[in-house]
């Protein structure tokens, strides 16, 4: 188990749901899947260890994801509390009255009693008791957590989420820009630390759902409806978010993050978002790259073509999420303007503009993420992999394999031939170009 | 007074036959493939719905180990994203409609008439009728694997807009939602008209003194179960002709782009859907309620209340159907209301699980495998039924809903509820049906496997859930603290699908080599143990009066009463023609195979075809109510063996 | 069994109206064609929504209770079959009432391309059809 | 002609043969009707939803429909409910010839209403231009009311076999009549007769609101087709000769009154639809 013992030093150490009571696993992993495997009794003590993750909704950030977790601890002491009760006096009656000879064809059945009205309505209104303890804290989280509290209100922050097969978008309709309308980014949503966020749910295609686990519970992004949820943040953080809601081929890894940051960083993050793309100096249109540029040397390229999803994700960068997204915000030293300048050409050769807005540069499209600042990313293709020169280049040489039926792929790299219905290569990218692109897209800070 | 004969049909006797129209000469054939394919009778009917429902548990089994392997390591790529989607889906529609529910309509059918002292069905032909079309509906959800168009793979759910034509698998023709949509339908037919069936079975054919408080608790599930059937189904159906048209006839119901609204869909899908899981379930607590007593050797305890609270289950099932919505943005007071609503369910049930231990609480309890899986449901189901309480808390289920914590739910619910039951039953039924039991240690071994398996697999799954691993995901990163948990639920998986393997072959090996019993082999306390096994085909010579809740119990405690009165009985009904059975037909199979066929060319867009097949079925059912029901009469000698008619002709 | 023991005195019940039951038919369609012409009448006619609302509701209920009652034969029927029709009737008409409060509260209110334009477009039909 | 001269001699309220004296048929159908009520309050929720909440562009149901012609149709359905209770009534009583009238009264009046609902949709259709997919307001009533329009073509078919049925010689086995056949051919006869009404009724009331209609060059652009009519009418008649005694009478009753059941169930449901769908419109 090379997972447990590393995310250990990753993360808090796990916590035990049902009390204080810490339980680091400091087994050898072989040893403790071992373990956990004979000792199927057990199961629940060392699963102390299951309940922290990225996603985990035990470790809260925010206020709404707290008041859920503290239904949920409500509903399931109950439960247990119940549970324990009822299962030792069947586990009672079940050994207490056992038989162990086989043949009872000579003894004298029991009492043939029927039943007992007072024990039967005593249990009925006990139950109805334990319903009232859950039902209580229930109304009051759901009004609670249904919107933004009214003396909240005035502080709230607004953002808009859109789903589609299968990436978010995210606007922010207070940040509206000269000539282009609001704010737009993809996949990453930034927000203000301590203060309430209100989330307009949109889709564009099929039913999504936005899910933050440390920060609330999961809202869906329904055609024709106006759904929205709130969510805060209590400290500035870098939080994994997913789709939870079935919504084709891909929903598996229609994943996001959002960032939330101090009042003066986001103040700061704003102000940059907002300014047009970057342009790295002396990179004009048409200025081409010194020949002879040697090829780029992929240390980790550990992907083959035939895994369609291999892992998105590096140790380092679990270590310190966060500061990795800071790290990303700083332009890349050694920018080299030839091969940026090539990939702004080729970005526009290759129909990428088609569907993808670069604000300030040639992009206008809209049916893809935009990409004005994909360079200042952590994540690319939906949350899927890490935005690393390698994961890039393979994304933009072969997205079918990375992400199964994405509608870069279909759509935009083959299209569907209206007479015979198949699929036809419309272009492709080479290492070459894509390494140009890579840059060029890398330098969109 | 009541020893009346019960036969469907009103009036004369039929004539002889020999000048009917040659379509309307009845086959005859008591054995091979002819009598099997033309069968009225209840029990092979029953026989028929298991061993089709057990193929297809082991079909979904085996999808389900599919889907195991595919998530026992992180980024796995055992499975294609597409073909993991079409596994769930057929999966969990597999299980449940072609598993779970007919392996309970098995029970139905075999059982239920036996319990209640009667000879037949009310519609024996109809019975028939509804088997075949159950099959057609199961080839037409299963064609998909084979044809290009690629297995269903909308969730077992299907929430609308995935399921239009512009969302559906891109990569062929966008064939195999229709297969979903139309198999779906078909099956709807199938059990809508055999629980009407059973419901006027149970009411009017009755053996004479078996009151409504008499019946045994299996027989009221069935009740039960099948009016959830016959009130839930209509509105899947219309989801469904909505659907339908959506995709063939341009309507734009869920339509987004027109104005539809997918939420609509799911209203109706789970105001059929959260009926339907008490559908799953009530049948598995009625045979949970005949195990217990039995090997308690003790009445049920508080029958009254149990039949009371299986009613309150069932209605109360019908106002619950949004906490499967919580996350679509109800609003609050919407949220609150089903938030409480489904946390009353909790008590009726409670109750029965009160009453189970009640029925233990003095008793002389046998270990016997049937009464381990009984056990096992009540402890599986009982956790089952408390994280469906967490669910029902709106605010926690954000958090839960759509992730593994649900599949942890629904599958302690569904394998250690419906699916222990079921195995229960067979155990406890087969000496009955094959006149052999099976081996006390197999059955054992086979329980342990399962139970431990089971627990393996699913309980890490809460866990999985909490810890935010969305369901329905064909892979998974590694590093978000689920791979420990994944991989235990696979092993586990293996150890259940070893018990299961275990099961099956124990099973077979029985009925072929397995230990013979006589009559009554555990003791039990309902009539269908008061008849020979295996049963004869017109079940009991002599309908017998009932006197007492326990019939069968009080019967062998009043012997000479007993023989007196059926020696009294048998006479009457002699005097009244012999035993009336029914005759066998040729139309439900023909009218379900036009159903078929027509449905296969429907789903093609080939509106001919299926108009064609429209017209083969009407005259399919022309010809069948013109056939009549038929029927001819038995003459028993004292052995119980029908007297065959001198020119050998027993039929009309 | 209760029910059986009821046969009796239903017996001579039921026979008495055999005769009239004639007239009792045609009386009762009399009637229903009759309300039938109200209901017409009723939405033409100059009052408040929620009047006309209640009558339409009244009425139709009315017909439908004199319909399953008596051309159904339900008033001379056993009450098993009536309850087991109403079973079905009040579910779905609770059904149908909860569909209806689920889809008017605000949080259910469309919103989307198809229907942002809803409001201009209901304006522009009333003044071309005013 | 009933085989059973003496009435009363079944108890209609009674069936000895089952446990609570309801007959199977019976119980079938309520118990069916009862899942009807599901099947069409589901319809309906979905027609008042989207009522509720129309999409942009929807058409105004107002300038959509024709009140009158569905009153119309209405009361027709209406008298068929009454029709269909007086032949339960009437072979309760044994009295087959009375029964027979009033199934070919119920039959008639239901092809009126099937034939004023083609006509309307046709008249939707081409007139109106509301089409099944040019609306969710058309997609929704099309649907339920079509779905109704189902039932009540399934009702009148059933009918129909069960007028056939009337016929059924007593001694049909020994008979020399190939009594099978002839029903077949007596469906088919019905059939051609079915369609070419309801063509010709469909045809009069499109064309009556054209200007230059004219009652004589109707009747003699559709000289053919009322030929075909009348020869059908008279091919029915001649096949529902009467030919001595037949096998159908009181004991039928169930068969009758549990078609009955389901027609006036269908009748019922459009006494919600008739308010729902179209009154509430109106006010
Ligand atoms: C056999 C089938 C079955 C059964 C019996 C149940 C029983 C219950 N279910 Fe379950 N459920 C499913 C099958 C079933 N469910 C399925 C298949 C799904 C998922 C569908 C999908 O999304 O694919 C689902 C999903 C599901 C959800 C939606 C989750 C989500 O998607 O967000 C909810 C929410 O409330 C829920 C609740 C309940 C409740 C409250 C019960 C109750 O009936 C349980 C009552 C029982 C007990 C509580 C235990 C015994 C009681 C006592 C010992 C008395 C004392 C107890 C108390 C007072 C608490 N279920
Ligand atoms: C009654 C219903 C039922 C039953 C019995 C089961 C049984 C099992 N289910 Fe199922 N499951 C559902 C109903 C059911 N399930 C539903 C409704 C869903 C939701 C789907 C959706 O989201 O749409 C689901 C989803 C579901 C998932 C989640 C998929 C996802 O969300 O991505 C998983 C994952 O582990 C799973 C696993 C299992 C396993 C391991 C079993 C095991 O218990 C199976 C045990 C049986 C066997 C192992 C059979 C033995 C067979 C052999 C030994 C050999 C086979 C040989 C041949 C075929 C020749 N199920
Ligand atoms: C048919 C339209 C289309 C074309 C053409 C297209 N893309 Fe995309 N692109 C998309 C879509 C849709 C996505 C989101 C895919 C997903 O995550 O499922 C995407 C995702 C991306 C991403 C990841 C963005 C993020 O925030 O995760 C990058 C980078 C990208 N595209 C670059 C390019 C480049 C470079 C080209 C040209 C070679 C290109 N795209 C051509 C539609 C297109
Ligand atoms: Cu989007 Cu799942
Ligand atoms: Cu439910």
């Amino acid at each position: 188990m090379r997972t447990l013992s590393r995310r250990a030093e990753a993360f808090r150490p796990p916590r035990f749901p049902f009390g204080d009571m810490t339980l680091t696993l400091t087994l050898r992993t072989a040893f403790s899947r071992a373990r956990s495997l004979v000792l199927v009794g057990l199961l629940p003590l060392l699963t102390g260890g299951w309940t922290s993750g990225p996603q985990s909704t035990f470790e809260t950030h925010g206020p709404v994801a707290k008041t859920q977790l503290d239904v949920f601890y409500v509903t399931l002491w109950v439960s247990v509390i119940l549970f324990v009760l009822v299962a030792a006096v069947l586990a009672y009656a079940t050994l207490r009255f056992r038989v162990r000879s086989g043949d009872l064809s000579n003894q004298p059945p029991p009492e043939q009693s029927h039943g007992n009205p007072l024990i039967e309505i005593g249990l009925i209104v006990l139950s109805i008791g334990a319903l009232v303890i859950i039902a209580v804290p229930t109304m009051r989280a759901i009004w609670y957590t249904y919107d933004v509290p009214e003396a909240e209100r005035a502080n709230a922050y607004e953002v808009t989420a859109t789903g589609y097969q299968w990436w978010f978008k995210f606007e922010y309709p207070q940040e509206q820009i000269e000539g282009s309308g609001a704010l737009v980014t993809g996949n990453e949503l930034v927000i203000p630390a301590g203060r309430p966020v209100r989330v307009n749910l949109r889709t564009v295609d099929v039913i999504h759902s936005f899910w933050v686990p440390k920060l609330a519970g999961k809202v869906d992004m329904m055609p024709n409806r106006g759904n929205h949820l709130w969510l805060k943040a209590d400290e500035p953080g870098y939080f994994w978010g997913q789709c939870a809601e079935f919504c084709g081929e891909s929903h598996a890894v229609m994943r996001f993050r959002v960032i939330a940051l101090s009042e003066a960083d986001f103040a700061a993050w704003l102000a940059q978002q907002k300014s047009p793309a970057r342009t790295v100096p002396g990179t004009q249109i048409g200025a081409t790259p010194a020949a002879g540029t040697p090829r780029v040397e992929f240390a980790s390229y550990k992907y083959e073509k035939q895994r369609p999803n291999s892992p998105g994700w590096s140790e380092g960068f679990d270590r310190a999420p966060f500061a990795a997204w800071q790290q990303k915000q700083q332009v890349d030293a050694g920018e080299k303007p030839e091969l940026i300048a090539q990939g702004r050409k080729l970005f526009i050769e290759k129909k990428c503009a088609g569907c993808h807005e670069v604000r300030g540069h040639e992009g206008a499209g809209i049916s893809g993420p935009n990409l004005t600042r994909i360079g200042a990313r952590t994540t690319i293709a939906g949350g899927l992999l890490e935005n690393t020169e390698q994961n890039l280049h393979r994304w933009l040489t072969e997205p079918n394999n990375v992400k199964p039926g994405n509608k870069m792929w279909f759509g935009g790299y083959v299209v569907r031939n209206s007479e015979t219905g198949a699929w036809e290569e419309q272009f492709s990218i080479n290492d070459d170009e894509a390494r140009s692109l890579v840059a060029y897209l890398h330098s969109l800070k | 007074m009541q020893a009346i004969t019960k036969s469907d049909f009103i009036g004369k006797d039929t004539a002889a036959a020999e000048k009917r129209p040659f379509v309307f000469t009845r086959p005859t054939a008591k054995t091979g493939l002819v009598s099997w394919l033309t069968t009225v009778d209840h029990k092979r009917v029953g026989l028929l719905y298991g061993v089709s429902s057990l193929i297809f548990f082991l079909v979904g089994g085996f999808e389900a180990l599919l889907i195991r392997i595919q998530l026992a390591v992180p980024n796995n790529t055992f499975l294609s994203a597409q073909t993991y989607n079409e596994l769930f889906t057929m999966h969990a529609t597999t299980m449940i409609f072609l598993a779970v529910m007919p392996l309970s309509a098995a029970f139905f059918n075999y059982i239920m008439p036996l319990q209640i002292g009667a000879r037949d069905v009310a519609f024996p032909r109809l019975n028939g009728f509804a088997f075949w079309v159950f099959l057609a509906g199961a080839i037409i959800l299963n064609v998909g694997w084979f044809v290009k168009s690629g297995a269903p793979d909308v969730g077992w759910f299907g929430y609308a807009p995935l399921t239009s034509t512009a969302y559906s698998n891109q990569f062929a023709t966008d064939m195999s939602t229709d297969l979903w949509v139309m198999g779906l339908q078909i099956l709807g037919v199938s059990s809508v008209v055999g629980s009407l069936n059973f419901i006027v079975t149970i009411i009017n054919m009755r053996a004479p003194g078996m009151t409504m408080m008499r019946l045994p608790v299996f027989t009221w599930m069935t009740l039960i179960t099948a009016f959830l059937i016959v009130l839930s189904f209509p509105a899947i159906t219309i989801a469904l002709i909505a659907l339908m048209m959506d995709r063939s006839f341009g309507t734009s119901f869920f339509e987004v782009s027109n104005g539809g609204l997918p939420i609509l869909w799911q209203h109706l899908f789970w105001i059929f859907g959260h009926p339907e899981v008490y559908i799953l379930i009530l049948p598995a607590m009625g045979i949970i309620s005949e195990i217990l007593p039995t090997f308690s050797r003790k009445p049920l305890f508080g029958y009254p209340i149990i039949v009371f609270s299986g009613a309150v289950i069932g209605l109360l099932g019908f106002g619950v159907w949004s906490h499967h919505m919580f996350t679509t943005g109800m609003g609050t007071m919407a949220t609150a209301a089903f938030s409480i609503a489904t946390m009353a369910i909790a008590v009726p049930t409670g109750v029965k699980i009160f009453n189970w231990i009640g029925t233990l609480w003095n008793g002389q309890l046998q270990m016997r495998t049937p009464m381990m899986f009984a056990l096992g449901f009540v402890w599986m189901f009982m956790m089952g039924g408390f994280s469906g309480i967490m669910h029902s808390a709106a605010p926690a289920d954000a958090q839960q809903q759509d992730s593994y914590f649900v599949v942890a739910h629904f599958h302690y619910v569904l394998i250690g509820g419906s699916i222990f039951a079921l195995l229960a039953g067979i155990h406890y039924w087969f000496p009955l049906i094959f006149g052999r039991k099976v081996s006390e240690a197999w059955g054992k071994f086979s329980f342990w496997a399962i139970f431990v398996g089971f627990n393996v697999t699913f309980f890490p799954m809460h866990f999985l859930g909490l810890n935010g691993m969305p369901r329905r995901t064909f892979t998974y990163d590694g590093n978000m603290g689920w791979n420990s948990a994944n991989f235990i639920a696979s092993v586990g998986a293996m150890i259940l699908g070893i018990g299961m393997a275990v099961y099956f072959v124990v099973m077979l090996y029985t009925y072929f080599k397995g230990e013979k019993v006589g009559r009554d082999p555990w003791g039990a306390r309902t009539l269908e143990w008061s008849i020979p096994n295996p049963p004869p085909e017109y079940n009991f010579a002599v309908i017998p009066t009932v006197h007492a809740r326990d019939a069968f119990w009080y019967e062998k405690n009043h012997r000479d009463e007993i023989e007196r009165e059926k020696a009294k009985s048998a006479a009457e009904e002699e005097s009244h023609g012999g035993i009336h059975m029914p005759s066998q037909s040729w139309f439900p199979l023909l009218a379900a195979m036009a159903l078929l066929t027509g449905g296969l060319f429907f789903t093609n867009h080939n509106f001919m075809g299926a108009i064609a097949g429209g017209v083969v079925l009407f005259i399919a059912v022309y010809l069948w109510a013109w056939e009549g029901p038929g029927g001819y009469h038995l003459h028993l000698d004292k052995d119980g063996n029908p007297i065959e008619p001198k020119d050998g002709q027993a039929h009309h | 069994m209760s029910a059986l023991a009821a046969t009796s005195s239903h017996d001579s019940h039921g026979h008495e109206h055999d005769q009239s039951k004639f007239h009792i038919f045609v009386q009762v369609a009399m009637l229903l064609a009759v309300i039938t012409g109200i209901e017409i009448v009723a939405i033409y006619l100059p009052l408040p929504h929620w009047v006309v609302l209640g009558v339409l509701s009244l009425l139709s209920l009315v017909k439908f209770m004199f319909v399953i009652f008596i051309f159904m034969h339900l008033k001379w029927d056993k009450l098993l079959c009536t309850i087991l029709f109403f079973i079905g009737l009040v579910l779905a008409t609770g059904t149908v009432t909860a569909l209806y409060f689920l889809f008017s509260v605000g949080d259910s209110k469309p919103v989307g391309p198809a229907y942002d334009a809803a409001a201009l477009q209901t304006v522009s039909t009333m003044i071309s059809s005013a | 002609m009933s085989s059973h001269s003496a009435s009363g001699a079944i108890d209609h309220h009674h069936d000895a043969t089952t446990s609570t004296g309801i007959p199977n048929k019976k119980l079938f159908m309520w118990t069916f009707l009862a899942s009807d009520c599901m099947f069409f309050g589901a319809l309906i929720s979905m027609h008042v939803v989207y009522r509720i909440h129309p999409p942009a562009g929807s058409p105004d149901p107002r300038s959509v429909f024709s009140i009158e012609l569905t009153s119309f149709s209405t009361f027709i359905l209406l008298m068929s409910s009454l029709l269909m209770a007086l032949a339960v009534n009437a072979i309760q009583k044994g009295n087959v010839r009375s029964t027979r009238n009033n199934l070919l009264g119920t039959i008639f009046f239901g092809l009126i209403f099937l034939a004023c609902q083609v006509y309307e949709f046709q008249h939707f259709v081409h007139d109106r231009g509301l089409t099944l997919s040019s609306s969710l307001f058309g997609s929704t009533f099309y649907t339920l009311t079509g779905t109704h329009g189902c039932h009540v073509a399934i009702g009148v078919l059933w009918l129909i076999l069960m007028y056939i049925r009337s016929f059924k010689p007593a001694d049909a086995e020994q008979s020399s009549q190939p009594w099978f056949i002839m029903s077949i051919v007596h469906l088919l006869v019905f059939a051609v007769a079915v369609i070419l009404g309801v063509y010709v009724v469909v045809d009069f009331a499109h064309q009556m609101h054209v200007p230059t209609f004219s009652v004589g060059s109707f009747l003699s652009g559709h000289l053919l087709s009322l030929i075909g009519l009348a020869a059908s009418i008279g091919g029915l008649m001649f096949l529902g000769r009467s030919r001595g005694q037949v096998d159908f009478g009181e004991r039928n009753a169930i068969d009758v009154e549990s078609m009955g059941l389901y027609w006036h169930f269908v009748d019922i449901v459009w006494i919600i639809i008739f308010p729902v769908v179209y009154l509430l419109e109106y006010i």
